[in-house]
């Protein structure tokens, strides 16, 4: 098992070269770069001189490759560099942003699973019967319904709600305070967006858990449990679930490493300080350091979660666990 | 109800409404069973026998399965005759697993994978007999202990994956056992198994049958299961009973035509005694005898056709293969070292003359297929030569390959999946001779309807899909395709493993005919010692790679030397009531495993020539030692 | 007046986030916005008269100098008693320093509003509390440059030690201080109890919350998250708010010191041919369009190259002589025709506008445009870009066949905004790729003069030459700012420019 | 086995010619989810075909004395800030979400298929290589690549396009790559390597027709996401410009800025938006559930 371990920790490291060559290149083939944006991009006649220094500050004119294996370099040595944009240190930079993100994305998460998973068994248990339909469709609507535009009715629903009950237009806050300083507010500014994410990711996850569920059903040992002459509750919730489970684990295992840097619209509308907002910001800002280091988190989030779903996946499945 | 009878079923109907159709699964069945009585029910594929047993648990409702009419009447323990129809889920999830349980066929799947077997076994206890989870296990032990599964402690731990298929199946015969039941439905519980594993659990289910004291309701296809088991037979065709009785009488005068036509397809150990070639069967023309008009005796011409002698003795052999062997390495750790080597074929030399059938036969897992594959190079031989027409096939590019392969072709065991689902069956046989470019356009179908013609087919089969046809139709098709490129060798993997007995007789008389008039050498693999003995000309023995045993086909079945080929024959059940063993032997013995330790080399073998052309290898005590 | 009331925090949204703090260095008002109110600067826009762009006062210093020298000498006195917030004297040193790093920064800092200061000689120091500015030659361009809401004084101890020092941390005079970031969310800042104007600030402290989508600013405002937003929002939201909150909001509006302009790619047939510009233009109904487009977009006054407010500025009768000014729209669009087809352009002729991917007011103004050409046969595709590949287009893959450009500046300098039209060589800022010496010629004798008249009178001429007989490139309209805000926040005035008056030293809560 | 793939010879009847009506009636019981979805999708795509003839206005024309009028008799669905019909402009807003969620799936999937079978059949290092670089791209956060694809390439529809099908290529991929594992071990695949076939003909002739379903079921489910993630990049203002016709982009601005004032502008786009995904992946649901043998039979 521990081989396993380390075998899927060494696979990670190729995985992640690949996505800082990608990054690095991907950024340098955008047209522009930070200094000009940040001299040309207000519109007001700027000193030429200006646009130099600021490249020869940054090092954007060195040779490319060496660019590249300078920064690649610092992740030896725990520097991650600084925003090109902001000049800070990318630590302290993301650091906050990372917090935001996990939060929204655990509790989306969380929410999906609540939403997803009884649902995904009643429709599978009823299959084919009105109340599967309906979980089909409440699961697809949820996929099918912009997050922005779904987003914007959220706030504007919470205004308008909120004005004719009580006269005062309430939005939720702008604001993010960590939970441990102040709960309420904290919940107050992320439940909003963590339910319409939740509600939209547990689309994918009821999908998976009753198809997952309905092969289970099929299977030769379910036939064998009902053949002991266990109710069917326990058929269900015990030797269905249990193997049903394996993937939507894995479903729920990505879906909340994509949240983690994937909220770019739903972070726009609630005005959260996440990973997704300073990556679209970064990436409109040419900030080449900034967005690489993000890729590389999000990729390194996205490994890392794969890697813990297969313990996961072994820890359920003692196929997996014994081999 | 009579008192001996323990259930009673009466014209029972179990259909299945689809939208466009109704299928009628059991259509209309009466037969009963005694207690502590043995009933066989068998039938081909699909004539309705695991639906009747379904239905007696009622576990047909999970499956959309109604029943019209009907009754099956039920005596409980406490001597109450219920009506199993009638009964509500509630009652029917008592009555199941407690008063009746059953096993399946596929102990691979029919265990739950995520549960240790203990808790398993003791789920039904717990849930039937109120027990707490503690005293459920020490019973489940029990169990384990009763179906004589060594280590049993350590067993009971274990999941479902860290056991074998043998050993599975007694895990399931524990479990349904555990409450001791009246009834144990037995859904054809060893088609999945190797012969020998088969009798030992055969003998199991006897043998507790008799501690227990309970009624059996056997469904199998295989006639030599049922004689070795059944005290009484059911026969089923099309969701009907066609034939009920004692199983010597069904066996010594069957009545209808098509028991009859099934005990004549079955190939019997030890009915080609005396005769020195292969043989045909006769009257497996199934299609007349399932016709219920047919009158009595009609079109049963007993023709025992032994075929003409094909083997070219003189000619250079077709095929040599020396000390072939192949092995499959295991990958673990952190950089995919080489850990072990799964020894598949372990230094294997013989001879192939043309228009000879030379069988392979052996349990699963002993490298027959891999033998087979390594020939044709669909895997990498890891040493050895395989001489084809004088050429060395091994080391040969893909291209230097390719005008060979027109010359061996190999058939599959599955004709479910041998055939390109999204390919008409015209399509599948032409595409070879297009690709090696033997014919063309209208030539190429004319070449695809004589060969359909030749393998008993039509004409206008050559536009249908491979799920239009029935399986042996299918098998049909893939020896057709086979003959479209006028091969020398057929390879044929377990070709008719999967067929119905009938079924299966037919292709077997189908590829003996070719033989007759094509000449083809066959390199028959197949697991079945009773059809092996009906085709050969030699058999070859297989075990753990290695071939213990090979020569003349009379020498090897009537003077068996290897110690493992008498064992394999000895477990063979035979189609005979008259000649069912008598004392039960409990072995538990289980294949040891070709996995093998990186750089282990096996002891050279030595072989002794029995008889003319029947070589044995020689037991050393470095080889025994070494297993 | 009322009588200001002390305390409370003042929370307003700010629609990005400043990329350092160092004025000198950046360009943009989302620097201004947070940083501003920690900072003094020399002289600044008048936050009392704010909607009269040449009312500029002192802040550091005590009184506004007469040039001397025939206009090359100004000479300015300071404040006394000013620290910086670590306790450090404020003198004519670290103003000194300060001009410097703008005007002679080091050949390794780079100074965004160097070329604002081409007529300055020298800053020299006198004593501690008298600053003097030698020009080259005199130039009503000279004061307005000064008053530039980015030239924060730093303290010239940390520049000597570090010029790069200011980029990363906030140190300054003003109302403010005690700066606090959370990175992408918000900067605080607390009233500075040693501030120079007693009394002021009236606020306890501000919070400038960043908030990237414009519907979320407006919804803040709405549901009291936020009191105010400084750069301006479109008319629908000012009428949403309204609507909503009644007495509880306060609209200010003013004429707005941005354009959007049309830039044609000379260096690309058939725009290249001088008819075809002036197609362009002439196709363009501005003072129809000053009507529907201020109901629905942040542009509203028909304008010429200066802004509308100036004295510099051409009036109506003016502009109406002008190509794409014309009273009669069907005369002019009529001319249009004539002179695509004297050109040889097709009817459905395609050509791909280049555009900036933001809404407000570029896209809207784009797709009216594009609606404007279609009436005179021109099938027009909008290719819309973000901001760095955008300018990468204009500057360095000049491939675009007609782009839509802007100008936007702080203190209104209309002699060296217009510096915008001057030949490419000499523009740093001109995309069409033109060269037109008459229009250089014109520019510089306009800085190069403080005659009022005279300046007008070269303005004019340099407007012709641009926007009509070469049409060089083109206005489409000036910008309108509108800022609605909740009432309760008092003592800020609206001006021409999002990026003036934003020291907070006046507002106060009427809470 | 399952006993569904036995063949039955129970019923001994061929089976009965249905006309078209009695089958889709059968279908629609079986289906009625995805029958709607089917009734969605061949509903925008009709739109699209004819939306010249179905929309009453120019969906560019500006209409200046009308803007954000109200639905009403003159404008069905009312008119947007700039006084464009919106009725017209969804009508053809189907075109293009059609054109980009089609060509953007079926590209996308096309080469994911071709390379997902490659990977499979080769097997070896060359799987073990197209793997990784599949986790590189699947680790790439989707909205980013498409984001950087904007800003490399520009927007308009064909880069649009380009943008969401590079993502689409790993995900089917992977998808078609592990069914066709299993299919690369089925015995017919072993037969055609027997008789000696080429590896193109293997893979193209008897491994793709073979991962069809999960390739269709992948492309149906590309549809609806392709529609959705152009109307997001249209809303972030990296899609299809103004003034082509595009849901996501009557979202943009417009939407936010008059959702109260005028929430037709807002309201109807959304809902054009969410009805077709909604329909495609109803669809693709049925197609799924209708393809995969374990989910055909009872
Ligand atoms: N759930 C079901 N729905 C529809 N038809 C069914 C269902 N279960 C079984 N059948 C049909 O009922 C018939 C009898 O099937 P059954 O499984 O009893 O055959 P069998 O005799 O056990 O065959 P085998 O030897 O292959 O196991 C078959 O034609 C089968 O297709
Ligand atoms: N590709 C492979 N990689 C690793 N091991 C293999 C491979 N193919 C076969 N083996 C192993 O080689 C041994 C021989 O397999 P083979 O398929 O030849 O047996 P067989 O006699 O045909 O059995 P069966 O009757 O079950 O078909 C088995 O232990 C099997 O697990
Ligand atoms: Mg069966
Ligand atoms: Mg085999």
């Amino acid at each position: 098992m521990h081989q396993y371990i380390i075998k899927r920790i060494l696979m990670m490291i190729p995985t992640l070269f690949g996505a800082a060559v990608l990054v690095f290149f991907l950024m340098r083939a955008i047209p522009g770069d930070v200094c000009e944006l940040r001299l040309a991009g207000t519109g007001a006649t700027f000193d030429p001189d200006a646009l130099r220094i600021c490249q020869q500050e940054l090092g954007l004119n060195e040779p490319i490759f060496l660019q590249f294996f300078s920064w690649i370099g610092g992740f030896f040595v725990g520097d991650f560099g600084t925003s090109m944009w902001t000049n800070q240190p990318i630590v302290s930079e993301i650091s906050l942003r990372f917090q935001v993100s996990m939060q929204i994305a655990l509790m989306a998460t969380l929410v999906s699973i609540v939403i997803s998973i009884p649902m995904g068994i009643i429709s599978a248990v009823k299959r084919n019967t009105w109340v599967d339909y309906c979980v089909r469709g409440f699961s697809i609507a949820g996929i099918a319904m912009p997050s922005f535009w779904l987003g914007i009715l959220i706030i504007l629903g919470l205004l308008v709600g909120s004005q004719a009950l009580y006269g005062e237009p309430w939005m939720p806050p702008i604001n993010y305070v960590p939970i441990w300083v102040d709960p309420a507010e904290n919940l107050a500014m992320l439940i909003w967006p963590a339910l319409a994410t939740g509600y939209r990711y547990s689309a994918v996850a009821t999908r998976m858990t009753r198809s997952a569920m309905l092969e289970v059903l099929r299977e030769d040992y379910v036939r064998t449990a009902r053949a002991k002459g266990l109710v069917e509750s326990v058929i269900v919730n015990r030797h269905a679930l249990k193997n049903a489970l394996l993937p939507v684990v894995t479903v729920i295992g990505i879906e909340f490493a994509f949240l983690m840097g994937g909220l770019v619209v739903t972070e726009q509308v609630f005005n959260l300080n996440g990973l997704g907002k300073l990556f679209v910001e970064s990436v409109s800002n040419h900030d080449y350091t900034m967005t690489q280091a993000l890729v590389m988190l999000v990729a390194l989030i996205f490994v890392l979660t794969n890697f813990v779903v297969d313990l996961f996946y072994a820890w359920l499945d003692p196929r997996i666990r014994y081999s | 109800m009579d008192e001996k009878r323990l259930i009673e079923v009466e014209d029972l109907r179990i259909h299945f409404p689809l939208e466009d159709r109704t299928v009628k699964a059991v259509d209309g069945v009466s037969w009963h069973i005694d207690r502590g009585e043995t009933l066989a029910v068998v039938g081909e594929s699909g004539s309705g026998k695991s639906v009747t047993a379904m239905g007696l648990m009622r576990l047909t409702d999970n499956a959309g399965g109604r029943i019209p009419s009907g009754r099956i009447n039920f005596r409980k323990p406490d001597g109450k005759v219920i009506d199993i129809v009638k009964q509500t889920p509630e009652q029917m999830r008592s009555i199941r697993g407690n008063d009746i349980s059953m096993i399946f066929q596929e102990p691979m799947t029919s265990l739950n994978p995520v549960f240790t077997v203990g808790f398993q076994i003791a789920e039904a206890i717990m849930l039937h007999q109120g027990k707490s989870e503690d005293e459920a296990l020490k019973q489940a032990l029990e169990m384990l202990k009763l179906v004589r599964i060594p280590e049993p402690e350590k067993q009971l731990q274990q999941y479902p994956h860290q056991l074998s298929g043998g050993m599975r199946q007694r895990v399931m015969i524990a479990m349904a056992l555990s409450c001791r039941p009246s009834l144990l439905i037995a859904d054809e519980p060893t088609t999945a198994l190797d012969v020998t594993i088969q009798a030992q659990i055969l003998d199991l289910i006897k043998m507790l049958q008799n501690e227990i004291g309970m009624s059996v309701m056997f469904i199998t296809h295989d006639m030599g299961v049922v004689a070795e088991v059944a005290d009484r037979v059911v026969v089923m065709l099309r969701g009907k009973k066609v034939e009920e009785g004692p199983a010597e009488q069904i066996f010594k005068s069957p009545q209808h035509p098509y028991t009859r036509a099934l005990l004549d397809a079955v190939p019997r150990l030890g009915s080609m005694r005396g005769h020195k070639l292969p043989m045909k069967f006769a009257n497996v023309d199934v299609k007349r005898a399932e016709g219920e008009e047919i009158k009595e005796g009609a079109g049963e011409t007993e023709v025992e056709l032994e075929i003409k002698d094909t083997v070219r003795r003189d000619a250079p052999p077709l095929l040599s293969v020396k000390g072939l062997t192949t092995r499959f390495d295991i990958r673990a750790g952190v950089f995919g070292r080489t850990t072990g080597r799964i020894h598949a074929v372990e230094n294997i030399s013989f001879d192939l003359q043309p228009g000879e059938t030379l069988a392979m036969v052996g349990e699963s897992g002993c490298g027959k297929s891999t033998t087979g594959r390594s020939i044709i190079r669909l895997v990498e031989p890891t040493r050895g030569s395989v001489v084809f027409e004088g050429k060395e096939v091994v080391g040969l590019s893909a291209s230097e390959m390719r005008p060979l392969r027109r010359d061996m072709q190999m058939i599959f065991q599955d004709p479910f999946a041998s055939l390109n689902p999204r390919m008409t069956a015209g399509a599948a046989i032409a595409e070879p001779m297009v690709v090696h470019g033997l014919a063309r356009g209208k030539e190429a179908e004319d070449r695809v309807i004589e060969l359909l013609r030749r393998v008993g087919l039509d004409e206008e089969h050559a536009s249908r899909y491979p799920h239009e046809f029935s399986g042996g139709q299918r098998q049909r098709l893939c020896i057709a395709r086979a003959l479209g490129l006028n091969p020398k060798l057929i390879i044929a993997d377990e070709a008719v493993s999967a067929l119905d007995v009938s079924i299966q007789a037919q292709v077997i008389n189908l590829m003996m005919e070719l033989q007759e008039e094509l000449g083809l050498a066959y390199l028959f693999i197949s697991h079945d010692m009773a059809v092996v003995e009906r085709i050969a000309h030699r058999v070859a023995v297989m075990y753990l790679g290695e071939i213990v045993e090979i020569g003349p086909r009379q020498a090897v079945f009537e003077d068996p030397q290897h110690p493992y080929t008498r064992k394999l024959m000895a477990a063979v059940p035979i189609a005979d009531p008259t000649k069912r063993k008598t004392e039960l032997r409990l072995m538990t013995d289980e294949i040891p495993s070709p996995l093998k330790p990186a750089g282990y080399e096996p002891p050279a073998r030595h072989y002794r020539e029995v008889s003319p052309g029947h070589f044995v290898q020689e037991i050393t005590a470095t080889a025994v030692a070494a297993e | 007046a009322e009588t200001p009331k002390k305390g409370g925090v003042l929370k307003f949204v700010v629609p990005a986030e400043p990329p350092s703090f160092d004025g000198h260095r950046e360009t943009t008002f989302a620097l201004v916005h947070p940083i501003a109110p920690f900072y003094s600067l020399l002289v600044k826009q008048n936050p009392q008269n704010s909607m009269d762009p040449t009312d500029i006062i002192c802040d550091l210093c005590t009184e506004m100098p007469k040039p001397t020298d025939g206009g090359k000498t100004y000479t300015f006195k300071l404040r006394k008693g000013v620290t910086f917030e670590d306790g450090a004297p404020l003198t004519a040193a670290d103003v000194k320093a300060t001009y410097d790093k703008i005007i002679f920064p080091p050949a390794d800092i780079s100074s965004a509003r160097k070329a604002y200061f081409v007529m300055v000689e020298s800053v020299e120091t006198p004593d501690d509390e008298t600053v003097v500015f030698k020009l080259k030659y005199p130039s009503s361009a000279f004061i307005p440059a000064l008053a530039m809401p980015f030239n924060f004084i730093y303290d010239d101890a940390k520049l000597a030690q570090d010029m790069h020092w200011y980029e990363k941390n906030i140190l300054g005079s003003g109302p403010f201080q005690k700066a606090e970031r959370q990175a992408g969310a918000f900067i605080k800042g607390t009233a500075n109890p040693n501030y120079y104007e007693k009394g002021k600030p009236y606020l306890d402290g501000f919070e400038a919350i960043f908030a990237k989508k414009e519907s979320l600013r407006v919804q803040a405002i709405r549901g009291d998250r936020a009191a105010i937003e400084f750069r301006g929002f479109p008319p629908q939201s000012r009428d949403d708010l309204v609507k909503a909150l009644g007495k509880d909001i306060t609209v200010q509006e003013s004429d707005w010191n941005c354009v959007l302009l049309i830039t044609p790619n000379h260096r690309k047939k058939p725009f290249d041919d001088v008819r075809v510009r002036r197609a362009l233009t002439l196709a363009v109904d501005r003072w129809g369009g000053s009507q529907y487009l201020s109901k629905i977009a942040i542009v509203k006054t028909v304008g010429g190259i200066v802004f509308p407010g100036h004295p510099l500025a051409a009036n109506k009768e003016e502009l109406q002589q002008l190509a794409g000014y014309w009273p009669d729209l069907a005369k002019s669009r009529a001319e249009a025709k004539r002179l695509l087809k004297e050109a040889g352009i097709p009817e459905g002729f395609k050509f791909v506008l280049n555009n900036r991917a933001v809404d407000q007011p570029y896209k809207i103004v784009g797709t009216w445009l594009i609606d404007q050409w279609k009436q005179i046969g021109l099938a027009v595709e909008q290719q819309v870009q973000p901001t760095g590949p955008f300018y990468d287009t204009l500057r360095k893959k000049q491939d675009f066949d007609v782009s839509i450009d802007f100008n936007c500046q702080s203190v209104v300098n209309p002699l060296l905004d217009v510096s915008k039209f001057i030949s490419e060589d000499t523009s740093g800022s001109q995309y069409g790729g033109y060269t037109n010496r008459e229009v250089d010629e014109l520019f510089n004798a306009m800085n190069q003069t403080d005659d009022q008249a005279a300046q007008r009178e070269k303005m004019r001429r340099m407007e012709k030459i641009v926007l009509d007989e070469e049409a060089l490139g083109f206005i489409t309209m000036w910008w309108y700012r509108i800022i609605p805000h909740r009432s309760y926040v008092k003592g800020w005035n609206v001006s021409p420019s999002h990026y003036l008056n934003q020291q907070l030293a006046d507002v106060w809560l009427d809470q | 086995m399952a006993i569904s793939e036995l063949p039955t010879s129970v019923e001994t009847a061929a089976p009965r010619r249905r006309t078209a009506w009695q089958q889709f009636k059968r279908v629609a019981r079986r289906q009625p989810l995805g029958v709607a979805g089917g009734a969605i999708v061949i509903l925008m795509i009709l739109m699209a075909i004819f939306a010249d003839v179905i929309a009453p206005y120019d969906p560019t024309a500006m209409n200046y004395s009308a803007f954000t009028a109200p639905p009403g008799t003159e404008f069905w669905l009312g008119t947007d800030q700039m006084g464009r019909d919106v009725f017209s402009r969804i009508v053809h807003g189907a075109r293009t979400a059609v054109f980009v969620g089609f060509v953007a799936s079926i590209v996308g999937a096309g080469i994911g298929l071709v390379l997902g079978v490659g990977s499979a059949y080769f097997g070896g290092k060359i799987d073990l290589v197209f793997q990784r670089v599949m986790d590189i791209f699947m680790s790439f956060p989707l909205i980013i690549m498409a984001l950087a694809m904007v800003a490399i390439f520009g927007t308009g529809v064909d880069k649009v396009i380009v943008a969401i099908t590079i993502p689409f290529i790993p995900r089917c991929a992977r998808v078609v790559r592990s069914t066709a594992l299993s299919v690369r071990e089925m015995p017919y695949v072993d037969a055609a390597r027997s008789i000696g076939y080429s590896h193109t003909r293997i893979i193209l002739r008897h491994m793709v027709p073979n991962v069809m379903a999960p390739f269709l079921i992948m492309i149906t489910a590309f549809v609806g996401q392709a529609i959705l993630l152009e109307a997001s990049l249209s809303y972030l203002g990296l899609g299809v410009q103004e003034p082509t016709p595009a849901w996501g982009l009557m979202l943009q601005g417009g939407a936010e800025l008059y959702a109260e004032s005028a929430p037709w502008v807002a309201i109807f786009p959304g809902l054009a938006i969410t009805l077709a995904v909604f329909g495609f992946n109803l669809f693709g649901d049925a197609v799924r559930d209708m393809l995969d043998p374990k989910l055909r039979s009872q």
